[in-house]
């Protein structure tokens, strides 16, 4: 029997070296091949290989697949794979009632219970009362399973997770066959590797077979998309296309400066593998390093980009003003995590807004964007390049860790559609003054050393309007610090209105800006199925702000700004906006929101 | 001499020194061993023989470090200590500049000592000059640290408890390729040496023995001054022995693994006398030049060492030249579409 | 004749060799023992000798001087000592109509006239025809005075400034004995540099005399001081005491990291002086050596404070983050100037707040306090360091170049009489956990290594509440955020209430912060003697706001913010206080308000 | 070996490795070659003698960094690469503290890189512990300073195009006064190291080859293996020949200017050995060693350099001892009053 269902949610949890994260994403593959909509996200320790069986060492992937249009990760799960006690101890707060629960038996020892913090054994003393339970015994059925290879019990463990993916793929009724040809294409056709993981595969399937593990087994439809081509992607992997798209788009070089850093590194690893595209990685020996060499690569005429999170945006802050004062384009992007300090470097907040917006000495104004879905980052890097190219300003393109390690289906751009960039570059043959600029975008013109006849000296000194020579005349400066801050206030120009979900006036308006708008949305639609008055409107574009957000606020009796830290966008919206009054609703935990939380938190005020 | 021919491109005209000369007022302290500099670097640049919009000053802040303004090139006068890294991603970007650092002993030793390591390491072309006052001439008279241990300035009233860096002893103990010594009062020397760094492949460091008439004057006083500079240095020739005193008697030997002074004619004869090679990769004499200092030794001036290695921006140009011959994907569209990819209809 | 005035202010101008500083200094002093109450401000160029007879090289110094309580340094001058045509042309606009000029005739020659700037000889060509002018040919003159110690010219002319300085004296009819103890002080009894000086001092003094330079000498009485010792100070040295007042008070060593930076140097400089005093002076590498092994010394049992100007504040950044997690007592002073980036490094203004109030990633909030005028730099540096010691947290002073540089008579206060400092040491013998805290104020205790029973492990992961372990348990996160917030909160407890001078309701309230205080005090008091309803209040604790500030706003129809730099204490108030409108009056021009543009703006709302 | 004893107070009591095992729980990856150091920490600890409340552990980011929380001591766990400046302010503060620092080959060579050469500098009185991976461990994978050019990691997918520091040589080159390198898999020879380390008055840099299992396995695959490791590791005493090899059969002879190896028995007898000696500032023969490597020389282990100089922190005290005795100013009341003062009654 099968059970078709709008959406699932799968939550593979077992220790670090399970391989969790292999198959949670072998899975995600597998049902955006099948054409199911989806998001995931992996939630690892910050250890390495956190000591066995405990649950500080519990590394988890969560996939969400449905034939609706999915927005989040999910809160809670249907169905969850424990490999162990301490995975169960982690997850089993996150599973809905009557999820099914996929168990190694033979991992549920007396000893692993206790070090997992359980003083019975789950899987006797009721604490799953509540669940559909399948106990497997995956461990000694993968051994035997492998029996004939003759491999060493630690060798053959290693497969263990296919077991677990086998009799998932049972449950939800998919074929095997796209999987068996992604180990062929991994390990080679005829390796010992892919003829174990195979048969391994296979086993745990049949098991589940064999069992009737379930009643019904689980089908959920493909989600009807767009026409178009389709992949799944992580939100850092599509910042580094975004921006490699940008550099493609304006013709130049892309330049990265970076040092790694937690959860920001996958973008300079992605990028690393695509010299064949020209792009030029530099790891740096700093943050410091790493922010400065992007733009001299950018007065050097290449799209100078650097990518870091919270301890290394600190650390870049003193090269910001520098690239303000030089007006030169440079995309700084920070995949937030929880601060602050070294904080929770594997969870992430929204917590570094505060620092994007004012974190400068002097009057230092910097555009500041924020990309809200895993697939729309490589949009809003493009974006933050264009404008970066464009207005000849460092702009801050603000991700997180749900967005930079979560993915999403991403429908492939062709890049004839993608809109054109036009830096302003000086023309040949004028006189160039390094200062002068163009009246309406009040944009300076940008002259690459090596070009004839535009020899000039920029730097951080401030520096007469026009001509660039270095002074300290009172006038000049209060011009000058007006003037940059007029030419960023002058992108809003080129933005997009700000748009609305639900009502478009009422009584109540939520207000969001970056990863939680996937949430807030699904819980929004939600509300308005059930006939709630309500309306959302998230911020990509942080600073300057869309030029009709005012008059979005003014239609609402009410406004409710949700956000992942202790109220920062709201008190921005309060020194931007002071006419209207800001209600909060905040969560400080280095975890999303979850639907349910949000849903509370707006009936609360309506 | 010749100029320079590599991948950077050579000016079709001969240039002269007022090629280079900015029409900015040049704000140093009269008498400031920084002007000598000045005039030394627009000397070199036209012998170098690139074309001039090839040129790229790039410096971080202190007295030094306004140098980028004076001189007419393409220029960029960073932020304390940043110099390197700011020179750095130039000269990846775009390796057909000729990329120049000018820097202080504060810039580069103090907060920018690690910039300074890593260049060097790694080995990109650029060509360092670093003014070395031994103290922060621009925030008005600290000590940094190549300022001598037990010197007083204003933030050591009681003298400094700290021994100072050696800067070619540093350099190479980063890995330098290239290492030369000037003092400000060697115009001809500096301009000569200016032309080799620009000729070395990898980083240049020119560290530049620079008088502040303000606030450490007469630091260098033994090395400058008449009566005693001839027997206080030593001016390096390749491939000529190390000879030198007022009258040309004195020589560097070998003994038992040190170096020692000889006097020609008395303890030695010219066949004892080491012959400078910098382009040999003899570490341990480059480094012992480094360390000579009166009163025991003379010190050695001009290029201590110039050794051959490939250069970082070269190597990075030459993977991305095979990547991009190996790779089938070949532009953002390629990538988009590698992998794993599906099609809804 | 002599004639009585309230005060004078005089500008000392030359090349920035010709030794304006110093003269400028020992006029101050003069005019202190003699018990005038006086603010000063030099005002050099950034360059350390810039060209001669430029209008960049010209080196300023300008005293009041009052027999009335002094607020500012004054906005014109009445007195303008100008040695050469550059130091006229820069400083004409600055003196007030039928000001007194003295003027070194011999210097201005024809060549030099053109190098700054004049067509023609100001002093023939009517432009200074309202003025009262004295041509002294001081050059040939001290020359002459000196011919029989047959020094080289050059030498001779080092003692110019001291023949101004006598031209001044007989104006201000001052007696010079006093300055001749300080020279025979200085340069020993018997010296030559003593009997030059001195020679020197006295024959400008005589010139004056002889020529009746003016038809009545000024004298302006002493001002009516409280009872007590006085010392004139820059702000950069009360700064310095203050920390070692609190350092003493506290009972523990006084530990300095710091970097050099204009304009924050001097207290690097003033603290190496006093090692007699115990503290320890470290000269680090850079900033980020300077605060973190202020935050190691703290730590280790030290009051540990850094101190720098914008930039360096930059690279301090994600120190401060640790701070805050590791809530160790830490003072950064911050003497700010005009930024962004490098700026106008000897200029200054108001523009590092935003930084100070949210320049971190993270949630992490730190106390910021505002010094408003040299001398009281001593008790807000005092303070700062309490709060910092007392409650457990880095704490930012802001100061700027002009209460750094600037000077002002400061009463010398009694070590018995300054406050207590209690720092939160654990208790011998009780169990120590590293984040547990007093309940009042949320303070943890300060366990110092080498304390028995009490070893401990800090740092700047996230830590469980009380025992400090390192976790990611969501909750115990948000509980840390908020208890780190509220702590901090919670010093408002400790604060004096905000005062106001003027009308306790109204029309209008003045708003200020920092060192603009006294211009607008001196102002405000002009506005309510000319019978103005006009109200101000200067804050000093930026964060947390003293508790009654809402309240004071409340009584107010009009509330003006007046600040150096773009709005950013207006746009914070409208963040902590949004029920409130506040109008703006800024300025970004690295000098300071005067007194004029402040009456202006408030006359135009009022 | 006997408690030291100098300015910091030893323990009353005999104190065993168990006084220093910390209650948390080691997360180090199974295998990792940390769990080696901890445990010859916690056993030189007990022998070094001081109060246990005496040590403290700075460190700053990395798996290594973690080490703080692993010893039952005071901790500071740092922020990346600034271990050494807060060390430093740790031990000027309060120099009756042992002073440690727990530090990775990115947190010190990397971002670290700056303060670690001015630490050195100064001659801070730290004993620094240098957990070398060639990789950076906590964030997964990429190449760090110390990472041999061509290694393929997860950010040099080509290879690394740059060359690695070799810590000794900067170390030295930055005037270090003690140097040793120890393999993790030898705990006996690092607790003895450690105790010279403590022993030292100045910075004490102990590197140790550190395996890294997960990210950079087998990177000390030919030091380590039994196969090899007698014929590729020389260990140095003290006064002794330098002799190695599994039959103790080769040893370090000079030879015009640079070190060989010979066979003893076959092209040199044991007086042509060189006696190591640690303790003489012989520069140039430490560096050497430093830069002794495999296939051409075993690599030296043991401490290689301990030589004199005034520590930083002492002079810090007698400078302001020093005061004390002579100023007037003796507290802050003289302090105010000093100079132009005048009193209005
Ligand atoms: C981040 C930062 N810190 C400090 C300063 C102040 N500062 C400017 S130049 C300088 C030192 C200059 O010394 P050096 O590099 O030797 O240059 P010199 O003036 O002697 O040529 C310092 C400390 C600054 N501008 N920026
Ligand atoms: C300012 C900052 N930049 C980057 C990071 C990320 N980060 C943490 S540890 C580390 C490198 C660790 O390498 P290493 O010092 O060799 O330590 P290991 O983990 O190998 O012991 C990096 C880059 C950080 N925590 N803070
Ligand atoms: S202060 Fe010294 S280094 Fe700077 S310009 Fe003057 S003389 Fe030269
Ligand atoms: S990742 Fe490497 S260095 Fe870190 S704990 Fe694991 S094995 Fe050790
Ligand atoms: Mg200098
Ligand atoms: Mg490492």
């Amino acid at each position: 029997m099968v059970n078709e269902k709008e959406s699932v949610v799968i939550k593979f949890a077992g220790d670090s070296g399970d391989g969790m994260q292999l198959i949670g994403n072998i899975f995600s593959d597998n049902s955006a091949i099948f054409g199911n909509d989806l998001a995931t996200f992996p939630d690892y320790p910050a250890e390495i290989r956190a000591p066995r069986n405990t649950v500080a060492g519990v590394s988890g992937f969560q996939v969400h697949i449905g034939k609706k249009r999915i927005y989040t990760f999910g809160d809670f799960c249907d169905i969850l794979i424990a490999m162990n006690p301490a995975s169960l101890k982690a997850n089993l707060k996150w599973a809905k009632k009557g999820a099914t629960i996929i168990l190694d038996e033979d991992a549920f020892t007396a000893e692993a219970c206790q070090k997992a913090g359980y003083s019975s054994n789950p899987l006797n003393d009721g604490t799953l009362g509540a669940f559909h339970v399948i106990k497997a015994p995956i461990t000694s059925l993968t051994r035997k399973t492998l029996e004939k290879f003759q491999l060493a019990p630690k060798v053959a463990d290693r497969s263990k997770n296919m077991f677990a993916l086998g009799i998932i793929y049972y449950l939800l009724n998919r074929k095997l066959d796209l999987t068996f040809a992604y180990f062929e294409k991994k390990f080679g056709k005829d390796s010992l590797a892919t003829e174990t993981n195979k048969i391994v595969l296979e086993a745990g399937y049949n098991f589940a077979e064999n069992i009737e593990a379930v009643e019904s087994k689980i089908h959920v439809p493909p989600a009807k998309l767009e026409k178009g081509k389709y992949r799944n992607i992580t939100g850092n992997i599509a910042t580094a296309w975004g921006l490699l798209a940008a550099a493609e788009k304006a013709g130049l070089q892309l330049f990265l400066g970076s040092y790694p850093i937690t959860p920001a590194s996958d973008i300079l690893i992605e990028l690393a593998k695509h010299k064949s595209l020209g792009v030029k990685v530099f790891q740096a020996e700093d943050e410091i390093a790493a922010i400065t060499s992007a733009l001299g690569a950018s007065f050097a005429g290449a799209l100078g980009v650097t990518t870091t999170s919270g301890p290394g945006l600190s650390l870049k802050t003193e090269a910001l003003g520098l690239a303000v004062m030089t007006e030169l384009p440079l995309v700084i992007v920070d995949v937030q995590r929880a601060g602050p300090s070294t904080g929770m470097p594997t969870k992430a907040e929204q917590s570094d807004l505060y620092h994007a917006l004012f974190g400068r000495t002097g009057e230092a104004p910097i555009p500041v964007i924020a990309a809200s879905s895993p697939s729309n980052c490589f949009y809003y890097a493009f974006n933050a390049a264009k404008i970066a190219l464009e207005h000849m300003t460092p702009v801050i393109l603000l991700t997180d860790g749900f967005l930079g390690n979560g993915s999403q289906l991403f429908r492939i751009p062709r890049m004839a559609d993608m809109p054109a960039i036009h830096p302003p570059f000086a023309k040949p043959g004028e006189e160039y003054k390094p200062y002068r600029r163009n009246p309406d975008t009040l944009v300076r013109y940008w002259a690459i050393p090596g070009t004839e006849g535009m020899r000039h000296r920029i730097g951080g000194l401030e520096k007469e309007d026009v001509s660039g020579i270095v002074t300290t005349d009172p006038l000049n400066h209060q011009k000058m610090v007006e003037l940059r801050k007029n030419k960023v206030l002058k992108i809003a120009d080129d933005l997009p209105s700000q748009t609305v979900t639900g009502n478009h006036q009422g009584d109540l308006l939520v207000v969001s800006w970056g990863s939680t708008e996937g949430v807030i949305h699904a819980a929004i639609e939600e509300l308005l199925q059930e006939g709630y008055p309500v309306a959302h409107t998230n911020f990509n574009y942080l600073f300057p702000l869309p030029a009709n957000t005012a008059d979005i606020f003014s239609h609402y009796r009410k406004i409710l700004v949700c956000e992942l830290n202790s109220g920062q966008f709201a008190n921005y919206l309060r020194m931007c906006f002071p006419q209207f009054t800001y209600l909060q609703y905040n969560k400080i935990q280095g975890l999303p929101f979850t639907q349910v939380e949000i849903k509370e938190a707006i009936l609360k005020y309506l | 001499m010749k100029p320079i021919r590599n991948s950077i491109e050579t000016s079709p005209v001969e240039l002269k020194k007022e090629d280079f000369v900015s029409d900015q007022t040049v704000k140093w302290c009269p008498g400031c061993g920084s002007h000598i500099i000045l005039s030394a670097v627009e000397n070199a640049f036209p012998r170098i023989g690139y074309r001039k919009e090839n040129f790229v000053i790039v410096s971080g802040i202190g007295c030094s470090s306004r140098f980028p303004y004076y001189v007419n090139t393409y220029g960029f006068h960073g932020i304390h200590g940043r110099a390197h890294a700011i020179a750095t991603g130039v000269k990846l970007a775009n390796p057909g500049l000729s990329v120049w650092v000018s820097t202080g002993d504060g810039d580069s030793l103090a907060i920018g000592g690690n910039h300074f390591i890593h260049v060097i390491r790694r080995n990109v072309d650029v060509n360092i000059i670093l003014f070395n006052n031994q103290i922060y001439g621009l925030t008005k008279g600290q000590f940094s640290p190549t300022t001598p241990r037990g010197t007083v300035t204003k933030t050591s009233p009681d003298g400094t408890i700290e021994d100072s860096f050696n800067v070619g002893q540093l350099v190479l103990g980063a890995q330098g390729t290239f290492f030369a010594r000037v003092i400000d009062n060697m115009p001809q020397l500096l301009s000569e040496v200016l032309y080799l760094a620009a000729k070395h492949d990898g980083t240049s460091m020119v560290e530049v023995l620079q008088n502040c008439v303000i606030f450490n004057d007469k630091a260098y006083e033994h090395l400058t001054n008449k009566e005693t500079r001839d027997d206080n240095i030593l001016i390096l020739t390749p491939d000529e022995p190390m000879i030198f005193g007022k009258n040309r008697d004195k020589g560097i030997a070998w003994k038992e693994g040190k170096l020692v002074v000889v006097e020609l004619g008395k303890d030695a004869s010219l066949q004892d006398i080491l012959v400078h090679r910098p382009y040999e990769d003899n570490f341990y004499l480059h480094t012992m030049l480094c360390q000579m200092m009166p009163p025991q030794y003379p010190l050695p001036v001009g290029v201590i060492r110039m050794v051959k290695k490939p250069t970082f921006d070269d190597l990075m140009v030459e993977q991305i030249n095979r990547a991009k011959e190996t790779s089938n994907i070949r532009c953002v569209d390629d990538l988009l579409n590698s992998g794993s990819v599906f099609e809804i209809n």
